[in-house]
């Protein structure tokens, strides 16, 4: 089976860098949240392959309506979202490359010269996982889980303060 | 039951519920019962000529149909018909549910992104109003099945209500997931995405053919879908007495969607402010209680 | 038959297994019905029972059924809808033999009643035969080619203006390519002129731009520097450039008349300018003007596809002058321009920083408030739009695209964010709208900017041959309405007796309201069809269709109807949704005003329940409602139309004194308005975070402020004017008769007010059923010679009707017809702005605008 | 079921349902090509050619709405394993739960205060 699990894991691999590679390469906005939307598929599809089922599902949902919204906000934000004008979606390329060559190689460095210790063979199944997650959040973790809810909450009365605000300004 | 007579069976299930909501579709459009109508409307379809609009976005065009009638039968693959009669028992199908359904909203958005039209587009931006709308409530109401089975099984949540169905059990996670069961499946009254009146079709007005032949038989399998997922979360699945399992699912599932149909019949469709604002202003307060509530009574 | 299907089949030999599937799905009808479902109904006695169903789009269907004669811009319409149709499609045309440019039909029936059961098994026979020839053709009638050229160089244009954006063009050959016919080299400078000629004259004239005073100036200098720039590209404009200026400086007359020598563009820009200073006051300007603040939103798209903007306006009105055409160009070359410059990498970085923060905002604003009702200083402020751009353009010279400098041009939203808005039609042929009416609107996302019904008579081609023979004039009148045409015979009928008759009684029989009546049921049931279309009510518009179909064939059942419209008033969540208090960001004022209508309502009231106890079953249902329901909107007008209402009727006895009485209540009312409006102001700035209720709020389909004087009819009566022709017609008074009225003035009170009517209508009919009799044998004789004018008004279904027409030796010499829908086209635009679509063209169909009485 | 080979006939069902598609189309193909005709290839708008492709800076009203959205989405994570051990850890996770979710109600409040749950 570890094989199998190879195979897709290089396939979708590949696949998730294509689309995130495809992001940058058209110049339709909707397209390239799009094309994220579908890297970040791949990932959630990585995460099933590596039997982690809730988190693989999870990045699977979430991404689908937060890429989306993502579209709503490139679109309106963006000049000629529709790409029709072939515009350039780059900028400062020589700078952006060098960057990304750089941060390739220390990822790749990274990944190489870590100990990742040996490969599990026996790992408890997707219903038992989602109640050792449950148990770690309730348990061990709970000052983390309450405290993600209150950064929820200073994300969302900021985001809400400065959507509203172009607004508010204009009505006063 | 032998894997290949469940596989059979649920096959037979689902191709005939989809062919019988398609009847039933068409009953609530024109008003008359017709058996072979379907058939000649796919032929229909079949026969039509395939357009594709001026600059149109060519992957987005090709992908959203398919898109569309994959993640629906990914869905329905996932929910049991009977005791042990379920393609694929996923350990977490009830988060699987909604993931998919997700995608239902971002295929209309891309179809009508697709189009380059504005009645398209502006169907497309819909369809993820109506999403933002109704994926708390939804969610929610999922979780609360979740909290009494104790398990993202969905065989275990049909399990749970052997003593009390969960539409007893937590009647206003069932309303909640009743009514956002209709936005999903854009049914009338929530047929914002496609509105004919409004939009002469919206999302879909500008594809014919094969792709139209796709959404549409789509949206019956989304439609069929949906009901079993009603009936296996709140009408106690296979439950019933005298008959096989599958019978009971398969009538309960048709009352179900038939009763989708109805709905529409009687409310205009609703507005697109108010179906955000009601969402998140008494859709959201009423599912926190309904955890609130499936919680207190959990622990009594 | 003898058809070959040359333009509707697919190309391909019939084998078995087509025939089988042609024939199974020939089955299958799907009809567009052009103009309308609506007018298909008048010619079905029953409902479409399972043998076809209509669609939505053309893309569903695989018939054409054109109903009747039309004239040729609606065949070209109609065409484009065939083109749409995906093969194997049929063409039926009912009535005429031909219609060009649609190609000759496969099926030909006569126009009657129930034409489609003779037609569709032709139909059926096409599809399941022909549904694959050998030998296809394209159809590509020469209108429609003519056309999708004209589209297609817009497309050409937009790339061709994005690469642009790269810099890889020049400039100027653009521009070229799209105006050949005018002078087409002096863009940026004209526009120099122009910001010159403008400030000048806002410094002089306009003290209203004062406020912009200080942006302005820092601005005009700034461009100057630009168009230098942009000159270098264009070498021999290069004195014309300064004698612009100069021009323009020393005013605008003066400029005007040297611009009229370079050519159009130019002419165009000093107009505009011009114009700006006086609005109205000559036919020219005033021209200019309009096409200018239709550029305004475009302007936003000039940056984005600019020509094929310009392009697109002049296609969507054709009687725009050039000169609002060029000018629309100019800004867009103008912007674009820049947008070169900046990728190019050009060093204009001379520019200060500051003025596109500050002075920005401000710009913004007024750009932003003038928009919903522009005339103001509209150019004006777009003008400035354009500067800015510019500018920012120029601050960012480093090549990096700065989205400040971007969207500066573009028209804000009411919330303040910079968008672009879409021009989209809703008709001729649209599910939801009456068949034939054009609805053109500017949506900005999903929201209406801007809507407009566009005055184009569908059957136009009738109302070009006036009868000389005023004998003929019932049924050449009768012809051009087929939505209402018994009342169009009637009134014709009764301006000839107006005229010939001695005894000159034109009042109405009973017989002939009778038939009035019994028209304004099914005018009203085939209305609310297409209404609950629009709403998406699939049981509602079903009933209405059954009992539409019944009423035609005169086996209408009182019992069945009112059971009917019972339940309509019943149906959960309608209400809400057609007069639920909707927000509404950019009616600031129109929400004090109606908060103040609020105040005043309370005054009316009290005059009115003073004065006469006398209260209507309608308002009086309708008043409980409305002191319990949230929205001040509804509230006021009941109150309102009650005042009215009694005014009316004392009126009747004693007219002078009602009449007084009216004017008295009208002065009140302003003043209350008045107070109302300050207190309320101060209201919301106190609470201005909890104001969910006291929001700034508008009702579906409601219309801002008063409803204007010549709006009569349903709108009027449900808006609480009681204003109708019946009360002076003596049948109807001898019955007894108050019109109904109701208390909204907006898309649910509109509707109540239809179904009541129909339920009055019913009770008049059942009433006059006894003694009505059969037509009363009045004979009018016509006289050959003579001379003189008729004159009749007659109560439509839609409000009220008037035929002037005057003989001259015996002749028909001039005619004029004052329709209501007119009047109602003109409330189009108040009562869809800033709404959302839906709610837009529910509000458009809630006035029941006849395309066919829109532009006599 | 192996959880692995659940997944890969999730995928395999994926694949084989665009096979299908693929076949669908192909056999379309079959039926005839499609004519090229002016017009046919521009969207429908109700009779008219419509006059320009509608990608525009599309004004998304409900913005507000997205970005609440965003927030609540976030805690959709911990909802469902706190459902599934629920019933097992017993009040602490009610207590828990009802802190976390009260925090984020208020935020729901917040919004509602500011007048955000609207279009804008």
């Amino acid at each position: 089976m570890i094989s199998v699990q190879l195979i897709l894991l290089i396939i979708f691999g590949l696949a998730a860098i294509w689309f995130g590679w495809r992001v940058f390469m058209t110049s339709s906005m909707v397209r390239s949240a799009l094309s994220l939307l579908a890297s970040m598929v791949a990932i959630g599809i990585l995460f099933l392959v590596m039997e982690a089922e809730f988190l693989g599902v999870l990045q699977i949902m979430m991404m689908g309506t937060e890429m989306s919204i993502m579209a709503i906000f490139m679109m309106m934000y963006m000049m000629d979202p529709g790409g029709l004008g072939q515009m350039d979606m780059y900028h400062q390329k020589n700078i952006s490359i060098a960057a990304g060559v750089i941060v390739t190689v220390f990822i790749v460095g990274a990944a190489l010269a870590a100990d990742w210790g040996t490969i599990a063979t026996q790992f408890p199944g997707p219903h038992e996982q989602n109640r050792l997650l449950g148990m770690e959040i309730l348990k061990r973790s709970m000052m983390i889980f309450e405290t993600a809810g209150v950064t929820i909450l200073t994300g969302m009365i900021a985001s809400i303060t400065v959507a509203l605000s172009i607004k508010n300004s204009v009505e006063k | 039951m032998t894997p290949f007579l469940s596989g059979f069976m649920i096959t037979l299930l689902f191709v005939g519920g989809v062919y019988f909501v398609a009847v039933l579709e068409r009953c609530s459009m024109t008003g008359n019962v017709s058996w072979s109508g379907p058939a000649r409307s796919f032929l229909l379809l079949f026969a039509q000529e395939e357009i594709k609009t001026r600059k149109h976005d060519k992957v987005f065009f090709e992908t959203a149909p398919i898109l569309f009638i994959g993640v629906i039968l990914l869905t329905i693959s996932i929910l049991p018909f009977s005791r042990g009669s379920v393609v694929i028992d996923l350990g977490t199908g009830a988060l699987f549910i909604n993931a998919a359904l997700v995608y239902i909203m971002v295929a209309l958005l891309m179809a009508g992104w697709a189009v380059n039209g504005v009645y398209a587009m502006v169907g497309g931006w819909r369809a993820l109003a109506q999403l933002i709308a109704y994926s708390m409530p939804v969610v929610m109401a999922l979780t609360a099945t979740v909290m009494r089975a104790e398990s993202m099984f969905l065989t275990d949540i049909v399990e749970s209500q052997q003593s009390l169905w969960n539409i007893l059990y937590q009647p206003v996670g069932f309303i909640l997931f009743y009514i956002s069961a209709l936005a999903i499946a854009f049914l009338p009254p929530f047929d914002l995405p496609v509105a004919e009146g409004e939009l002469a079709g919206g999302v879909w007005a500008d594809l014919t053919g094969a792709r139209k032949l796709l959404f549409r038989l789509g949206r019956l399998a989304l439609v069929l879908t949906l009901s079993v997922a009603v009936v296996v979360l709140y009408l106690g699945g296979w439950m019933g007495p005298w008959l096989p399992g599958f019978v009971w699912t398969f009538l309960k599932t048709l009352l179900v969607a038939a009763s989708f149909f109805a709905v529409g019949h009687f409310i205009p469709r609703i507005r697109h402010d108010h179906l955000l604002e009601y969402n998140w202003k008494y859709g959201v307060p009423l599912a926190l209680y309904n955890i609130f509530q499936v919680g207190v009574v959990l622990l009594l | 038959m003898e058809t070959t299907m040359r333009y509707g089949a697919r190309k391909g030999k019939m084998n078995f297994f087509r025939r089988w599937m042609a024939k199974s799905a020939s089955r299958e009808l799907c009809l567009f019905p052009v103009p309308g479902p609506d007018i298909l109904r008048i010619y079905q006695s029953g409902p479409l029972n399972g043998e076809a169903r209509l669609t939505a789009n053309p893309r569903e269907a695989n018939v054409l059924l054109i109903i009747g004669d039309m004239n040729p811009d609606m065949a070209e319409q109609a065409a484009i809808v065939y083109a749409q149709m995906p093969r194997p499609r049929v063409l039926v045309l009912a009535g005429p033999k031909h219609l060009d440019p649609l190609p000759h039909p496969d099926v030909h029936v006569a126009l009657e009643k129930d034409f489609l059961q003779t037609a569709l098994p032709a139909v059926r026979e096409c599809l399941s035969s022909l549904a694959w020839i050998d030998e296809p053709e394209p159809y590509q009638p020469e209108a429609l080619v003519n056309e999708i050229e004209e589209a297609g160089k817009q497309q050409g244009h937009m790339h061709h203006h994005h690469h642009h954006g790269h810099g890889d063009h020049g400039h100027g050959d653009h521009d070229h390519s799209q105006h050949s016919g005018h002078g087409h080299s002096h863009e940026g400078h004209d526009h120099s002129a122009h910001s010159h000629a403008d400030h000048g004259e806002h410094e002089g004239h306009d003290p209203s731009a004062h406020q912009h005073g200080n942006a302005e100036e820092g601005h005009n200098h700034d461009h100057g520097n630009h168009d230098h720039g942009h000159l270098s590209g264009h070498k021999k404009e290069g004195h014309d450039h300064s004698a612009h200026t100069h021009s323009a400086h020393e005013g605008h007359d003066h400029s005007h008349e040297d611009h009229k020598n370079h050519g159009h563009s130019h002419s165009g820009e000093a107009e505009a300018g011009e114009s700006k200073g006086c609005h109205r006051a000559s036919d020219k300007p005033g021209h200019d003007h309009g096409t200018h603040d239709h550029d305004h939103p475009q302007h936003t798209k000039h940056q984005l596809e600019g020509h094929s903007h310009s392009h697109g306006q002049q296609s969507g009105e054709k009687k725009d002058s050039h000169s609002g055409h060029d000018h629309g160009a100019h800004h867009h070359d103008h912007g674009h321009e820049q947008e070169g410059h900046e990728l190019s990498g050009h060093q204009h970085g001379e520019h200060s920083h500051g003025h596109e923060g500050h002075s920005h905002e401000e710009h913004d604003h007024s750009q932003h408030e003038e928009h919903g009702h522009e005339h103001g200083g509209h150019d004006h402020g777009h003008n400035h739009g354009g500067h800015d751009h510019g500018h920012g353009g120029h601050d960012h010279g480093s090549g990096f695209m700065s989205m400040i400098a971007m969207t500066k041009d573009l028209p804000r939203s009411t919330d303040g964010l910079p968008m672009e808005w879409s021009d989209v039609q809703f008709g001729p042929f649209h599910p939801g709208m009456p068949g034939g009416l054009r609805l053109s609107m500017k949506l900005d996302g999903d929201t209406v900017a801007e809507a407009e019904a566009d005055q184009e008579l569908p059957s136009r081609n009738l109302l070009a041959s006036i009868p000389e023979d005023p004998a003929a004039l019932p049924e050449y009148l009768e012809a051009i309405n087929p939505m209402a045409p018994v009342t169009y015979r009637l009134l014709a009928q009764k301006a000839q007796l107006n005229f010939f008759d001695e005894a000159g009684n034109s009042a109405l029989t009973l017989y002939e309201a009778v038939l009035l009546e019994k028209e304004r049921i099914t005018s009203h049931l085939n209305w609310l069809a297409v209404f609950a279309t629009a709403l998406g009510s699939g049981w509602m518009r079903d009933q209405a269709i059954k009992h539409y179909h019944r009423f035609q064939n005169g086996i209408g059942n009182m019992e069945q109807l009112s059971g009917f419209i019972r339940r309509i008033k019943k149906m959960p969540y309608l209400k809400l949704k057609l007069s639920a208090a909707v927000h509404n960001p950019g009616g600031t004022e129109k929400h004090s005003e109606e908060a103040a209508g609020t105040h005043k309502d309370h005054h009316h009231e009290h005059n009115a329940d003073s004065h006469s106890g006398h209260c209507h079953e309608e308002s009086g249902e309708q008043k409980p409602h409305d002191h319990g329901g949230h929205e001040g909107h509804e509230h006021d007008h009941g109150a309102h139309g009650h005042g009215e209402e009694h005014d009316h009727h004392e009126g009747h006895g004693h007219s002078h004194e009602g009449h007084q009485h009216g004017e008295h209540d009208h002065h009140s009312h302003e003043m209350h308005q008045h107070t109302g409006h300050e207190t309320h102001d101060h209201h919301e700035h106190v609470h201005h975070d909890h104001a969910s209720k006291d929001e700034k709020n508008k009702v579906t389909g409601a219309v801002p402020g008063q409803l204007p004087d010549d709006i009569t009819g349903p709108v009027a009566r449900a808006a609480g004017i009681e204003k109708d022709h019946r009360l002076e017609e003596a049948v109807y008074q001898q019955a007894g008769w108050t019109p109904v009225t109701a208390a909204g003035n907006n898309a649910w009170s509109r509707l109540m007010v239809r179904l009541d009517e129909i339920e009055q209508s019913l009770r008049f009919i059942e009433k006059a059923g006894n003694d009505s009799g059969k037509e009363s044998s009045r004979k009018i004789n016509i006289p050959s010679v003579g001379m003189g004018n008729g004159i009749a008004h007659i109560e439509s279904p839609r409000g009220i009707v008037t035929l002037k027409f005057h003989i001259h030796e015996g002749k028909l010499a001039h005619m004029h017809l004052t329709t209501p829908s007119v009047a109602l086209a003109g409330l189009v635009k108040p009562v869809t702005e800033q709404q959302e679509l839906a709610d837009a063209l529910i509000a458009v169909n809630s006035l029941d605008i006849s395309p066919w009485e829109i532009n006599p | 079921m192996a959880p692995l080979t659940q997944y890969l006939l999730l995928l395999g069902m994926g694949i084989t349902t665009a096979g299908l598609v693929w076949m669908l189309y192909l056999i379309k193909q079959s039926l005839g090509q499609t004519l090229d005709e002016p017009g046919k290839d521009i969207p429908a708008e109700s009779g008219n050619l419509a006059p320009k492709p509608a990608w525009l800076r599309y004004h998304v009203h409900y913005y507000g709405y997205a970005l609440l959205f965003l927030a609540f989405d976030m805690e959709m994570a911990y909802m469902y394993p706190w459902a599934v051990v629920y019933r097992e850890v017993g009040i602490l996770a009610l207590l828990d739960m009802g802190v976390f979710l009260m925090i984020l109600f208020l935020g729901l409040i917040y919004t509602w205060t500011q007048l955000g749950l609207k279009r804008q």
